[in-house]
């Protein structure tokens, strides 16, 4: 048993300030132009500059590099969407369930053995035919980590941190999505310790797939609100 | 409006760098040295200048807050990781607790973060309440755009720690946290989508009653 | 808070390069072309990315709005500025007004740039206001942090082109301007400096009656 | 006589968003580290790209160098802070003048020659023993040129556009101006067609000074707002 104090409330993906936040319009993100240079030179600086440090602490004995490569191990194989698939492919057969989760989150989703990564709790969001839900945090990259995995670059970046709160049809028509005009679009914006899943609308067309076929639709946009669950197998 | 278009990534890998990866380590390896709290680190973080936070990629940003914290909380010298001075070796060191491999997975999945508040929640489900305008110069959680706004309490979510006392070593205090609701024309005025509603997760004394 | 420190430059020369003094030049001797109106030219201005933004020296901005104003208007091709392509010239050229070395104290100093409203003004002095919640994805000259706030009525300042139609080729649309003051305190909350008051100049229909 | 309509409503220093006015807290803007060079090859690139677009234009038959070169040699060398310098002598030592300028800054500032440049109405705002007055511009950065010249880069700064209306005193101290707590502090923001120059207070030391004289204590920052008027002479 390890020491708790160190990691309770000390571990999460790090984050950001709100003063980005653009409260107005502003520009499209394409300077291109002469930055490509040195985002190349930039890129091997980091390199150098992230050995250096991981040298510098593994000397001091901060660090074991082993559990360095063990976390990347993780993230790279074992905790991804599919995590999250399976909780929505179980809520969706499995009405007792899905009203757990719907309670309790947390416990039923680490009754699947992937809860509470990070320390966080859970909370999943039900999309039905007139609300869809979308998850965003504005402040920095709050994100389920235990049910998605790491965030793909998009859901950190200002673009989606200041637009999804302010006009989510332009992010969902990014996305191919369109939603008719009368559904309500809530979106929950990660601001405390409680991390949010989208359970997507069931596609009707998959009545007779089982929970395992199911699972293998649930995309991670669709969990996070930006994509919804067609019997077309989503890129994953 | 915004920052722009999304840039989506088809088939994005899980990283995009080797040394994101070893970034990612590296931050949650020294998170786990237990010398700053998770709000500690977003105020880190947020003190990097907005014009390299905007052109750094998110994992870089990682890596300028945790030279910030190493230096802050005395684990290493500037001029250590710039390679100026020779090394040192701090007496303390016995105190830190190093992440074995085999810690790994039970730190991952580590216990709610949840803490006890004294007090019972000053709010109830179904409550009218404002945000309020609060500008604090250090760490906070109440978003900009939801300051002085007035929205509904959904769901008491629990206590936990403080940021913005837990950001700057003055103490988790631990506070009720609520889910507000606002509808999009209360958070944008009258241009908003109609059928927009957005929530945050509030800290009890980031609300009044209205 | 806020982006930092100034940074304050001694005796700080009006021209820090050589291109600077270019750029400038070629800015307002494209101005005069007649092309484009200054709302239209603070839009293109605005359009640029954050990223770019905050990295760019102020002239660095005004040249890349500058090709941008040249693209949009017709007056250049993206392949003429960065020699991809032969370049063109378009039969309208006459149409345009060059500045001549001999006209720039005149251009200078040209008049007011007020315009006749066709209505009396709203509000007078001393009325209490409070400004609109507007979020448009074009151009406005309402700050962000002086929504939803306020004020009192200081100064009927005139009638003036309307920026947020102007700058979008809607026409001038003239309304009337009032320097509106805030409490600190109104605009800031709580923490506020208790001896601060802020003023803008806000077109008419940014207001309502408070 | 010059066709008026291109430069009625069209000139100005050009401008920008508010979109990164700062609502909350950020970062100091020192990221020096790697950035250095980049700066370096940033600038010679803007010359060269500064040079291609006037060549450009004035094949074109749209730009007339000699035009361009008038212009700089108007801000190097005509208008600047003197000009402001010297409506603020007027001021405190012609009382009639002072009313005008209170009245109809713009009419009383074109009266000495150098008024309604870019075709901006002014207004001047005169401090007192109990009130401070201090002008921004935070979507942008509107300046009096007619009267101060061209803005100097931290009038331009983000971080003075987002602090000056936070926190005015906080960027006063960075300019050695300490104010009694008890001033009150007034903040401009030029936020349409109007411009302001701030009327500082008259040093009483410097009471046997004549207009010239005293013209030559009033420094740019001063009449920003940032300064004070001492008889001690400030740097240019």
């Amino acid at each position: 048993m390890l020491p708790t104090r160190s990691w309770r409330f000390k571990l999460r993906p790090p984050v950001e300030m709100e003063s980005l936040m653009t409260n107005s319009h502003g520009g499209h993100d394409n300077d291109h132009s002469h930055l490509e240079n040195d985002h190349e030179n930039h890129y091997s600086d980091m390199e150098a500059r992230v050995r250096a440090l991981e040298t510098l602490l593994t000397e001091k004995g901060m660090i074991d590099p082993a559990a360095i490569s063990e976390i990347i191990e993780t993230y790279e194989k074992r905790v991804g969407p599919r995590n999250g698939a399976a909780v929505v492919a179980k809520a969706w057969t499995d009405a007792g369930f899905a009203g757990w989760l719907a309670k309790d989150a947390t416990s039923a989703i680490a009754s699947l053995g992937f809860g509470e990564r990070y320390g966080s709790r859970m909370r999943a969001v039900f999309n039905s035919a007139d609300e869809h839900n979308m998850v965003v945090c504005t402040l920095c990259s709050c994100y389920p980590w235990a049910v998605l995995g790491l965030p793909p670059v998009w859901y950190k970046s200002p673009a989606y941190r200041s637009r999804a709160v302010m006009d989510p049809r332009s992010i969902l028509s990014e996305f191919g999505v369109t939603l008719p005009a009368t559904t309500r679009i809530r979106v929950w914006d990660s601001t405390a310790e409680l991390r949010y899943l989208v359970i997507p609308t069931r596609p009707t067309e998959a009545k007779c797939m089982d929970e395992r076929e199911l699972a293998k639709l649930v995309s991670r946009d669709a969990m996070i609100g930006t994509g919804l669950v067609t019997t077309v197998k989503p890129s994953p | 409006m915004g920052f722009g278009a999304l840039n989506i990534e088809r088939n994005e890998p899980v990283f995009h760098h080797e040394w994101e990866k070893r970034a990612l380590g590296l931050s949650l390896c020294a998170a786990c040295l237990g010398q700053w709290t998770i709000d500690e680190s977003r105020h880190a973080y947020e003190r990097i200048s907005p014009r390299a936070y905007l052109r750094a990629s998110y994992y870089e940003i990682w890596m300028r807050g945790l030279d910030t914290l190493l230096v802050e909380n005395g684990l290493v010298a500037v001029g250590e990781i710039y390679g100026t001075e020779p090394r040192f070796f701090s007496e303390g060191d016995n105190a830190l607790i190093v992440l074995r491999p085999s810690d790994v997975d039970e730190m991952l999945s580590s216990g709610p973060s949840e803490r006890t508040c004294g007090r019972p929640p000053a709010f109830r489900v179904g409550d009218r309440v404002e945000t309020k305008n609060l500008n604090p110069k250090g760490h906070t959680r109440l978003p900009g755009y939801a300051r002085s706004k007035r929205g509904l309490i959904e769901r008491v979510q629990g206590s936990y720690a403080f940021p913005d006392t837990n950001a700057h070593g003055l103490g988790a205090n631990p506070q009720w946290v609520y889910t507000v609701v606002f509808s999009g024309r209360e958070v944008w005025g009258e241009g908003a989508d109609p059928t927009l509603t957005i929530s945050i997760d509030a800290f009890e004394s980031y609300l009044s009653r209205a």
